[in-house]
């Protein structure tokens, strides 16, 4: 009676897991909390919590194009291109695809303080295009993905070159690293937003965590080959 | 070899491409597809190689249903080639020699099978010499050359050309010329689309016309370009061979040597 | 290419003032936000629905096909917020023993999934409402209304048109390599697409400097008007 | 009027794009510029509106050599227009409306001026009728057109077309012919760069065969197209009424009409 109960466990944690490994890298979720996911409480709050980085970017941006007025159209190719690029699939190992954030390459490429500016217009775009993540949840994601990740992408990119390790290696750990810290700032997001009834926070995040940890580690390995690839074939022109 | 049968093509937000498209590439051994912009000629080109999937009816490879698997699709691309348009959308390598490898190394080949077959592919189109040039440094009608190359040296049955000569200037269009010739004798079918209907006139031997995703119809060249409804039907002009003919009473010929050499007997 | 933009651009809701509409969608996601009753977030699952479906003409099939991305979500997102793990079997409402503890459902993880489901849902719907009767460009104007800064608005509308031209590129790139079996493997597949992603950023660079001169002959001198 | 003066022009790497230049826009009311591709065409039109400065000689405009001054430019721009080859790199607005506008309003021109003149242009180029669809929806013809309306809102007396045919079908040619005809009845000058030899036999009034950089010949279009050598030596092909002409003793016409309405000449 235990053992077959036991066996029933197995095998629901199995049909769980299973489709979620399958599916999701195919809807592409993990990487934008969708709209309604989160509570007003938090999706006003990561609103609050962005807008210094918004309005820090945007000032930025207005000092680029004051010096530069031609950069205005180049920041709208950069975020056009980003968009391009998270909508592109990547092959993944288990056969399905992916979407790349691109965070890691745009960072690297431009640097991470302009990448969230144009990050959040990038997220406005996919919500409103693509139907992707989501307007109350805007203010989350460009958190997660465009303030959190480019920098940690850009950091551990600077860091490692700093460090004398290869230009390539330190490419591959800014873009696994900013895709992978994305994710866990998405956790915890979403734990915040739904603890656990019997464990809290902290079992909701490990819950999350464990998810991502399934689906997200692999991808992110992918996207810092990805990223190495075209890198060293830029350089070769 | 290859056709459509009853082909209908719907976009995702069901405007229709094709419709009831029958094309069957028996018919000629250099074949031209012919209609205004966005008539349906690159959408038609896509289906034949299976990267559109039919909405009905069928593409047929050698009598057998084309099947939309992987394993099948790469059979079917090892036959059937295509070049498109603008050459800069198929370079990928800054290499010439690595571009034109790319589908060989991809399918597997030995790397001395892959040297000779793109040094093959390269002569054909008569870029031996860009072999080691960055592919930035080539001018417009060279890159259309590699783009010709990279899919000859797959070997295909038939190769589909679309708009081969457009943007290039009319010494360039005489060297597409010769390369499409030189396929040809090599025993390759070949399907042209292009806007340019004196160049059509004078290497196709049976043109369908296309207009709306509709075949407003077909036939042989000399007999299809003097039927005046069907082209206007499909905004299209005639060639200046088939306006003497039409407006001055002489005979048709299908090329202006031909008019030459029987000019006294026109004359008479 | 882009189906949701499409249909934004030839449904019947679209000669609406889209300030309007907007007005609308602020009230509607508000409400569906705020809210914690099941009967309002039903309610406006399906007014919203029936103005996408049955105003607006957007095709059914269309629509429950863009539905499905974030519904696939919301099933598999769910499952993190539906079971816990605790070795007190007596908080479950349903559980399993693995080894030394239960995976389970509470009572209030299976009312707060709900809950999480039907708000979703109806943001979702809402926000579908929009962007399938609204076209950017009316988006745009909306935004000027409200005094977004220029430079915002800008680089929206920039951005707006590149979009189209990267994405078809992209795919006319990516039918190149697929047709030369670029993609037939993983290890090629992640070569084919790196080398598009060069290609592509190559062109845009390129593209760049050519619309530069494009800009000056046009007498660009700073701003984008509109 | 607008002319160049011993105009050279360097690349940064040091290549000769142009070497002493003369061309002088006064010599005809449709100018056409031929020569294969990379003879320097385009970076003549870029010269001409003071996008590149030449690295020698100079360009004069009403008899005054052009100031690289931003002010002048713009005054310069004012009067002198360039619609480049592919209408993609020249729309910048998803709004049609907003982007025929821009240049005008960059002039700070009134909103009501701009907007008669938005609606002039777009008449003239007959697609009124797109002014609220999203660019991204139009055909690539449609597009066209878009572009050179942007510019003829300008008003300027001077318009450069860079290969305004290319890549259309027969149709859309004709219709850019009857575009670039309404803007010379309007008193403007078009200066037209073209791989298409009928076209620029047919509309063009004064020749300038370009090679290398270096301008091969010059002349009213029915004496330089019977050139041989300078043709030969720009790789360029006489178009078919001059073929005809050439090759069967015919009188030579401008244009096909002409022929048929002399043929019974021909004939005795």
């Amino acid at each position: 009676m235990k053992g077959s109960e036991e066996m029933l466990a197995y095998r629901l944690i199995f049909l769980l897991i299973v489709p979620l490994i399958v599916i999701t890298p195919n809807i592409t979720f993990a990487m934008h909390i969708m709209e309604g996911y989160l509570p007003p409480f938090w999706a006003i709050s990561w609103f609050i919590i962005t807008l210094p980085f918004i309005i820090k970017g945007f000032y930025n941006v207005k000092k680029i194009v004051k010096s530069e007025p031609n950069k205005k159209m180049f920041l709208a190719i950069v975020a056009a291109f980003v968009f391009v690029l998270s909508a592109l699939k990547l092959p993944s190992i288990t056969g399905s695809c992916s979407h790349p954030t691109g965070v890691g390459l745009g960072a690297v490429l431009f640097g991470p303080t302009v990448m969230s500016f144009l990050g959040l217009i990038v997220l406005l775009f996919q919500a409103l295009l693509l139907a992707h993540g989501g307007i109350t949840t805007l203010g989350a994601n460009t958190f997660s993905m465009a303030v959190i990740g480019p920098v940690v992408a850009y950091g551990v990119y600077k860091l490692g070159k700093k460090s004398g390790l290869k230009n390539s290696v330190a490419v591959f750990l800014g873009a696994a690293l900013g895709d992978l810290s994305t994710y866990v700032v998405t956790s915890i997001q979403l734990a915040l937003a739904h603890p656990d009834p019997t464990g809290g926070i902290l079992a909701s995040l490990v819950k999350f965590m464990s998810i991502f940890a399934i689906t997200q580690i692999p991808l992110a390995i992918v996207e810092g080959i990805f990223t190495v690839i075209v890198f060293n074939l830029l350089t070769q022109y | 070899m290859l056709k459509t049968v009853n082909l209908t093509y719907k976009y995702e937000d069901k405007t229709v491409a094709l419709k009831d498209v029958n094309v069957d590439l028996k018919k000629g051994e250099i074949i031209g597809i012919v209609g205004p912009n966005g008539s349906g000629k690159t959408t038609l080109f896509l289906n034949f190689v299976g990267i559109l999937i039919p909405t009905k009816g069928e593409v047929l490879f050698n009598g057998q249903k084309v099947k939309y698997r992987k394993k099948y699709l790469i059979e079917l691309r090892r036959k059937v080639g295509i070049v498109f348009q603008d050459p800069e959308k198929q370079i990928f390598y800054s290499r010439v020699y690595d571009d034109v490898a790319f589908a060989l190394r991809n399918l597997g080949l030995e790397e001395k099978e892959v040297e000779k077959r793109v040094y093959n592919a390269l002569k054909t189109v008569k870029a031996l010499d860009l072999e080691n040039k960055p592919v930035h440094f080539l001018s417009y009608g060279q890159k259309k050359r590699v783009a010709i190359a990279s899919v000859l040296a797959l070997d295909t049955e038939v190769i589909f050309l679309d708009e081969p000569t457009a943007g290039l200037d009319p010494y360039m269009v005489d060297i597409i010329v010769d390369i499409i010739k030189e396929i040809k004798r090599k025993g390759k079918r070949v399907v042209i689309s292009s806007h340019n209907m004196d160049l059509i006139y004078s290497i196709c031997d049976y043109i369908y016309v296309l207009n709306n995703g509709i075949v407003l119809g077909e036939g042989r060249t000399k007999e299809i370009f003097l039927q005046d409804e069907i082209l206007k039907g499909a905004n299209l002009k005639q060639p200046w061979l088939v306006r003497l003919h039409k407006n001055l009473g002489i005979p048709l010929y299908k090329s202006e040597e031909e008019l030459y050499a029987n000019w006294n007997k026109i004359k008479l | 290419m882009l189906i949701i933009d499409k249909y934004a651009y030839i449904n019947k809701l679209k000669e609406v003032n889209p300030f309007t509409k907007v007005i609308f969608y602020i009230v509607a996601l508000a409400v569906a936000l705020f809210s914690n009753n099941l009967y309002i977030w039903t309610g406006i699952v399906i007014a919203m629905s029936i103005l996408i479906v049955v105003i607006a003409r957007i095709p059914l099939t269309i629509y429950l096909k863009i539905l499905t991305v974030p519904l696939l979500f919301l099933v598999f997102g769910s499952f993190a917020v539906l079971f816990s793990i605790d070795i007190d079997k007596n908080n479950f409402i349903f559980s399993l023993k693995v080894i030394n503890f239960y995976i389970g459902i509470t009572e209030i993880s299976l009312n707060n999934t709900f809950m999480l489901f039907m708000r979703s849902i109806s943001t979702i719907t809402s926000t579908f409402f929009l962007i399938l009767t609204t076209p950017i460009n009316d988006l745009i104007y909306v935004l000027k209304l409200i005094r977004l800064p220029d430079i915002f608005i800008e680089i929206i509308v920039l951005t707006y048109r590149f979009i189209f031209i990267f994405l078809k590129e992209c795919k006319e790139i990516y039918t190149a390599q697929q047709l030369r079996f670029g993609y037939v493997e993983f290890k090629n597949s992640l070569n084919s697409i790196s080398s598009l992603v060069a290609c592509l950023f190559i062109r845009v660079m390129k593209r760049y400097e050519e619309m530069k001169i494009a800009l000056e002959v046009k007498g660009y001198n700073g701003k984008f008007h509109m």
